[in-house]
């Protein structure tokens, strides 16, 4: 996995024009600088959706703040770009409001580990049934490069002009102990794993998060870039076993050596399967949708 | 203990199903707007700790005038420690036509405790009866019985209440039921009604326990019937029959709106507990799963209206409540609702601030943080309810307008009106409120591409909610163009702000809904009164007072906050020498807010009580501002 | 990049050390408050993408003519994207005595790429200069040049600015200085500054790049002074000397504030980023280390003030930045500091709202939240300077403020200030700010119980912090009698409230701070213009031209927004034929406030154009109510 | 440790009254129902101080707003009495002003886990050298009966009237992942155990947490009564090596089978040190205390 092996240039945009994934694509330029991760993660998203035929008017695609909430904008689904550190509670009132619909919520690591830290835990207990993809290029990119939770201790930003003094939340182990029922980490220098961990992200009945490691290529230039993440990621141990919690809490503990793959996936009753069966206890009928459209 | 007690009545409280509309727009609603208290009209205090059942025995009494089809306005006033031993006072008016607020002075007080009651013996107007246990366990040392601090003028009336109890039920639990019995026999009320109501507040308790009460209730009654009466404590028979097929029922605000919301059949709540509005989520925990919807207690405020923005752009209905310190916390998710132009409704019940303040008490105070509390210019549309009817048609309402103008609007209710019972009489026929969302439901034509802020006439632009087909777009608290794309030039913020402000006039015109209205005399007047929320009804009874002593006199309620309705308010200020703008709060907000519109004076009458605005205070000033002192 | 380079020059700036004073409170400090502009008065645009060097040149020209004792104004306009190849433009306007505003027309526009610039060209004056690169990379198709785009009336200079930075540096990285310095030549500008500041700016790049750019500058500036020149782009000498003693330095609001803050000994700040505030911290983060305290970035704007408030309580001068949507945040806490009577300091820098908004575009219209973006009677103090000198005298006085009558103090700047450079001269003396906390330190006597919340005179209780011995007391957000203990009363309610309102009106006799300030004509006017914040300085541009026309017309600025000095705006009102009050937000927030206060009707001039209110639009209005059109 | 002996109340009188920590006390009586667990803690925060001499006016208990944050008004320490779910950021002011204050921070379930939930990584993973002690009652006691992160599944409250559906949180887990320097559990039915973990957290340096299980008497008649508890609660294995994070989570791990004692504990800078060597690097005096102070 390691080696993508090479591709001609006019061969990769035969297969990308022939592949119908661009259609997932919106108009939008991406506005993020020259050589970013992120793009790299637009193009996951857009050929994960394309590979298992989602509806674009089905999905709603959700952000915080910051460069990596901008991702909306870039799809051609729905979208929200709300708040900063908001996506989760917005991404579960959608969800809640309309069980049919496929949500995804995206943000950075400022905006998923700071501000919006409060919201993790309550997202991945009640097993609310969307994809959330942490974009961590372990600062903030937006407004100019100051240190996030996630930077490296000693990393010197703008905020921590003398070093950062601090260590790093380890956002795998959190969220294993949230009871998130699908954790898993990808490297948007490694696009077919990548794309491969979203599509399973999707998938997945429950709360799901993906953890992607992505370089900031202009406000980091010793921590997370390509050639540093390059060197320090690994595959899980070919014999992980996703099902149990401790094991995966340990490879998520070596937080220096990065593991790509699935760390822990459990299944159980999502938020909606909650909301459901409280209504039938009730005596109410879920699936009674009152008709509020306006005729033509 | 308070809480508990509360939880039971809130449980055995007697409701039509839904579904049933409420009859007339406002219970004030006759052409002159006011009408003389002809009938009975009796006010009876309750007092004693939450362990004496004081609570419980305001709700039986609360429930059963009502049954015999008299009007009811009621407050009760709880400890604000958790602990259930602090003084508890059940405050109950009963009329045959509708008052708009209590009375300073209570025609009788029955006390279950002495040392909590003997501070409110001052309240009981003269000739006024005075109820307490004529047998009190123990010693009691001198002035620590209530006989001793009855006042000249008001009338002391003793009953064996403990004796009573034992003698019928073979304990002391009912203590308050007997007490209450002798009230009713002694105001001579019907007493079949008492029994409905007793029935079925203890119907899970079994047989034995109603019966107990029963006879309780039966014991003290009997008491009450042989006692000698003075002519004033009778009750007249309720003036007026129901409308045919009209039910009456007791709601307080909160249970107002949350019948409001499920008659205007909202799908999705999402909210976090917090004094007073709890008892909204709570109801609604309960009722709205029976009627398929969803509710979630979400993790803090912030998420609570988070998850409301969420899913009014998926397209649900959708609320969530809270009190000013919740309020203050969802600032900037409003002025997202704002800009992105997503539907959504905040019950806001206001306690005494600022900060955690005073969580058990009332207040005004919460205005500027309803109009003002988010950055940028966010306008939105802030309505507040002036007694429990309008509770309800506020809270229905509510989500039309916040459909229709695609924008949060806030509703302003406060303790006082929160918790305050009033008799509302519900006719058959449906539920007022318009139930189109308004979304967006046309095809596009091939290659046509969806502009979600499309520029109309009305400003209010077509919405389409995921999973349309083909109507794909983002929605952003950014400033955009017509597509929902990232703009900040000059000509676009200019164009988009006017956009959200020019929309929201239209809910100056907004069809059913009562945004400002005029009682009292009509034309030239000495006094107006302006005043807004639960308090208006004080100024109603000051206004009748005043006009009494012939001053000539009106007020005008004003619901609609933001945006506010300036023709109408200009017009009562041409007709008015003075104007009084009485609110609950220290700076005067809504005189400052309608100064700072209208730019003519107001005379602010700014009370913290913690409690309603005194009637005399009002009085006194229209007084004053009419030149009669 | 735009953010990289923005960094560099923070870090370049040329800085006195802290603890000097500057000069006279403000530099519009004279009786009349008016002088005229005699002298030079120059304003240059450059255009061009970051990655031109753009705002480098701009910097580097701002510092030069400082050096070179002419006063600045500059301020620059970045790209909302971050990636770095969007439009910059930096202008500067140069004057002999200081100037309130830039100037809607420029007299030299340098293009440093013409596809960004063409749009610019209608911004210079009739004769005035538009300066481009003669010979393009590359064929460019007809209207992509420049001159093409040259109206008639401007004067076109080009130069081979490629060939004459590649003939003296070998390369053409140094394109920006060389144009810079035929700007320098042609307007006859001293050289030497130059150099300094091209020296100090690239000193960490060492000797070679020095170089390379002293002769690309010189290079540049030979070409300008050989240039034919009009008479109009020449500056005069610049008019003033220094006070003995005194030092120029240039600072932009932020940097101001940071300053004001270390010179008021800040020993702690909190904060979270975001523009257009972030800068304030970034140059906190470095400063306020080396002045042994203590900065730490929290994980939301919530903790920000909350650790402040929590910093405050232990006898910290603490204080926070912020911009709208973290204000909108920090409700709640603040209303905490307001009924705890904690002092805290919070900067906010508004940009285009609502929401999200236009995080690079420049408004006012958080005053409304910062007035009133707490729930319940949340008084405190709001302040707003309105220029540069304006927020390091603001930023320090806050702090003896939030001390004095403890209470948190709100320092309203926005975009445009905060990011806006002006020269600004410092005096030797120390910093103009009183030190002393103002805490409690009486010894108790034995038996005596300290009293947190003690009523006196000015109704400020003298404060204990933790440490103290025996003063053991707990603060609380909960309402309290004098002890601090919980109490709810009515009595208790009514006394606080009245406590925490009373003590601010202290706040308006604060002692050497202005208030309210008046300029222009004395005694009765035919227009008053009533302003705050950034937008003042183009009122007062406005003021001038209005009066040269013959209008009267005066300007009061109003720093002190709340408690709001009603006795002093009433009097200027009472002064006034008719008074216009320009704000850049929808509603007219400012003039809602006035009116609200004093019920008195204004005139609102509001605009949201995401940069300065055009002096146009004021003057128009001027005379539009002095009946000159 | 699970049978008490029995005191007889003169005696238990005498050693209270000579005991001294009645002087930690304050004047104003509990506010709380009659058989509340946090009866006990107020004895065991007041009897930890006593023993460990700590003056009283060098002390701070700061709370958030529940029936629990009512806990500074009963101490006769300095207090604050902040804002539902704020008062970790607050006592983090208050410690990085004053590095020489002791620092108490306490609070509810619902003030901590719910709205104070974004504040708990911050506060851990920079070792803020402050005891947090968290009294989990499973429940909203002030508001009179909701549901909490931390209520356990099927509970029936005023806002989950036909069950919770939700599955707790973990909090120990969660504090664990945090990166918490000390992290432990005690029962308010177990009094003397608890003052002496009250005690632990005092005395460690940087950021405890101590995990309080508390039954509230009057909205909780299910899950964390006394009986219930006392049935459930365990000591620690007595081989657990509190140094080792992993070994530490699998204990927190067995949620139902609550174990009580000290889980982890590690030695690190606090975020005081951190904060003193940033202005070591910049050349600036930590010492160096502007004087304040008006004279009298
Ligand atoms: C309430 C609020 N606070 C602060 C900001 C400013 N802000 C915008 S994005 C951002 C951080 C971005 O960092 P991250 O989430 O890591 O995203 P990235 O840009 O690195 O992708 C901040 C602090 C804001 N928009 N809103
Ligand atoms: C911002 C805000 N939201 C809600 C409340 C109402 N409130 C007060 S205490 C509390 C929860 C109390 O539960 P917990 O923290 O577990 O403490 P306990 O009372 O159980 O000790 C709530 C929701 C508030 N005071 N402030
Ligand atoms: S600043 Fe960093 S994160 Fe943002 S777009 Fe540029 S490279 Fe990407
Ligand atoms: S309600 Fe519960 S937690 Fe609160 S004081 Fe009573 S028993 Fe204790
Ligand atoms: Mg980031
Ligand atoms: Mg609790």
């Amino acid at each position: 996995m390691l080696m993508e092996k090479p591709v001609y240039v006019d061969e990769k945009l035969r297969e990308v024009l022939s592949s119908g994934r661009l259609e997932y694509r919106s108009k939008a330029l991406p506005t993020w600088c020259p050589g970013c991760g992120y793009f790299a993660i637009v193009e996951g998203v857009t050929a994960a959706l394309n590979d298992m035929k989602i509806p674009m008017d089905q999905a709603v695609v959700l952000s915080g703040i910051g460069c990596s909430s901008r991702f909306p904008f870039f799809v051609n689904t729905y979208g929200f770009h709300t708040l900063h550190g908001r996506v989760l509670p917005v991404a579960t009132g959608t969800k809640v409001a309309n069980e049919s619909l496929m949500v995804i919520a995206v943000g950075g690591d400022g905006d998923g580990f700071a501000i919006g830290g409060g919201h993790l835990s309550h997202a991945a207990k009640r097993n609310v049934d969307i994809t959330y993809l942490l974009f961590d290029n372990g600062v903030y990119g937006l407004t100019k490069g100051q240190t996030s939770p996630l930077s490296a201790q000693g990393f010197k930003t703008t905020t921590s002009p003398y070093e950062n003094p601090d260590q790093p939340l380890n956002p795998l182990m959190m969220m294993l102990s949230y009871g998130a029922s699908w954790v898993g980490q990808a490297y948007a220098g490694r696009p077919d794993h990548l794309k491969e961990m979203i599509a399973q992200a999707i998938a997945h009945r429950g709360f799901s998060y993906l953890h992607i490691l992505s370089p900031c290529v202009t406000f980091d230039k010793t921590n997370k870039t390509y050639v540093n993440l390059g060197m320090i990621v690994r595959d899980l141990p070919p014999n992980h076993d996703p099902t149990h919690r401790m094991v995966a809490m340990a490879q998520a503990e070596q937080a220096d050596a990065p593991a790509l793959g699935l760390f822990y996936q459990e299944s159980r009753p999502t938020l909606g399967d909650n909301l459901n069966s409280l209504i039938a206890k009730a005596g109410g009928d879920a699936s009674a949708k009152p008709d509020r459209r306006k005729g033509e | 203990m308070a809480a508990r007690s509360s939880r039971r009545r809130a449980e055995t409280t007697p409701e039509s199903p839904p579904g049933v509309e409420i009859n007339g727009e406002q219970r004030d609603g006759a052409p002159s707007g006011e009408k003389g208290m002809s009938g009975a009209d009796i006010q009876i205090a309750i007092c004693g700790s939450a362990g004496d059942g004081t609570i419980a025995a305001g709700d039986i009494l609360r429930n059963a005038v009502a049954e015999a089809g008299y009007k009811v306005i009621s407050f009760d006033v709880y400890p604000p420690e958790i602990r259930g031993f602090g003084k508890c006072i059940s405050r109950l008016r009963i009329t045959t036509d509708q008052a708009y607020s209590l009375k300073e002075r209570s025609d009788v007080l029955l006390s279950l405790d002495d040392s909590h009651t003997i501070p409110h013996v001052g309240e009981v107007r003269d000739f006024g009866a005075v109820i307490c246990e004529a047998k009190p366990v123990g010693h009691l040392a001198e002035g620590e019985h209530l006989s001793a601090h009855i006042l000249p003028g008001q009338i002391p009336y003793s009953l064996p209440i403990r004796e009573l109890s034992e003698k019928a039920t073979g304990g002391n639990r009912s203590r308050n039921i007997v007490a209450l019995g002798y009230v009713a026999g002694l105001c001579d009320l019907p007493k079949a009604p008492f029994l409905r109501i007793i029935e079925s507040k203890f119907k899970k308790q079994g047989p034995k326990v109603i019966a107990n009460n029963a006879a309780g209730f039966g014991a003290g009654y009997e008491a009450g019937c042989q006692t000698f009466k003075l002519d004033d404590v009778h009750f007249a028979p309720p003036a007026r029959a129901l409308q045919p097929g009209a039910k009456v029922t007791i709601l307080n605000g909160n249970h107002a709106v949350a019948r409001g919301c499920l008659d205007a059949r909202l799908t999705t709540f999402f909210g976090y507990p917090i004094t007073p509005a709890t008892t909204i989520m709570e109801r609604l925990a309960t009722e709205l799963p029976r009627h398929g919807g969803r509710l979630l207690q979400t993790e803090d405020e912030i998420s609570a209206i988070a998850a409301v923005i969420g899913a009014g752009y998926a397209g649900s209905r959708s609320a969530t409540s809270t009190s000013g310190p919740g309020l203050a916390l969802m600032g900037e998710m409003l002025g997202l609702g704002t800009i992105a132009e997503v539907p959504a409704v905040v019950f806001v019940s206001q306690r005494g601030g600022p900060s955690t303040g005073m969580p058990t008490k009332t207040e005004q105070s919460d205005l500027n943080a309803a109009l003002y509390g988010s950055h940028g210019d966010s306008q939105r549309i802030v309505i507040a309810p002036t007694n429990v009817e309008g509770c309800y048609r506020c809270a229905g309402k509510a989500f039309e307008m916040a459909e229709r103008y695609q924008t949060p609007v806030i509703v302003l209710l406060d303790l006082y009106l929160s918790n305050r019972y009033e008799t509302v009489e519900l006719s058959a026929s449906g539920p007022p409120f318009e139930l189109d969302a308004n979304v967006h439901a046309k095809r596009l034509k091939p290659g046509e591409v969806y502009q979600r802020y499309v520029l109309t006439d009305d400003w209010v632009s077509p919405r389409a909610i995921p999973g349309d087909p083909g109507c794909m777009h983002v929605i952003t608290g950014l400033e955009h163009n017509a597509l929902g794309r990232p703009n900040d030039s000059e000509e676009m913020h200019e164009l988009m702000s006017r956009k959200r402000h020019e929309k929201l006039q239209g809910a100056l015109r907004h069809p059913d809904f009562t945004h400002v209205k005029r009682f009292g005399d009509a034309g030239k007047v000495e006094v107006g009164i302006l005043a807004w929320g639960s308090t208006f009804g004080e100024c109603l009874e000051a206004m009748i007072m005043a006009r009494a002593e012939g001053i000539r006199c009106s007020a005008m309620k004003v619901v609609m906050l933001s945006p506010l309705p300036e023709a109408e308010i200009r017009a009562f200020l041409d007709d008015c020498g003075a104007v009084l703008v009485p609110e609950l709060n220290y700076e005067g907000q809504f005189a400052q807010l309608v100064q700072g519109r209208l730019a003519r004076p107001v005379t602010r009458l700014t009370r913290v009580p913690g409690g309603p605005m005194p009637v005399a205070a009002i009085l006194a000033e229209i007084r004053r501002l009419a030149g009669r002192c």
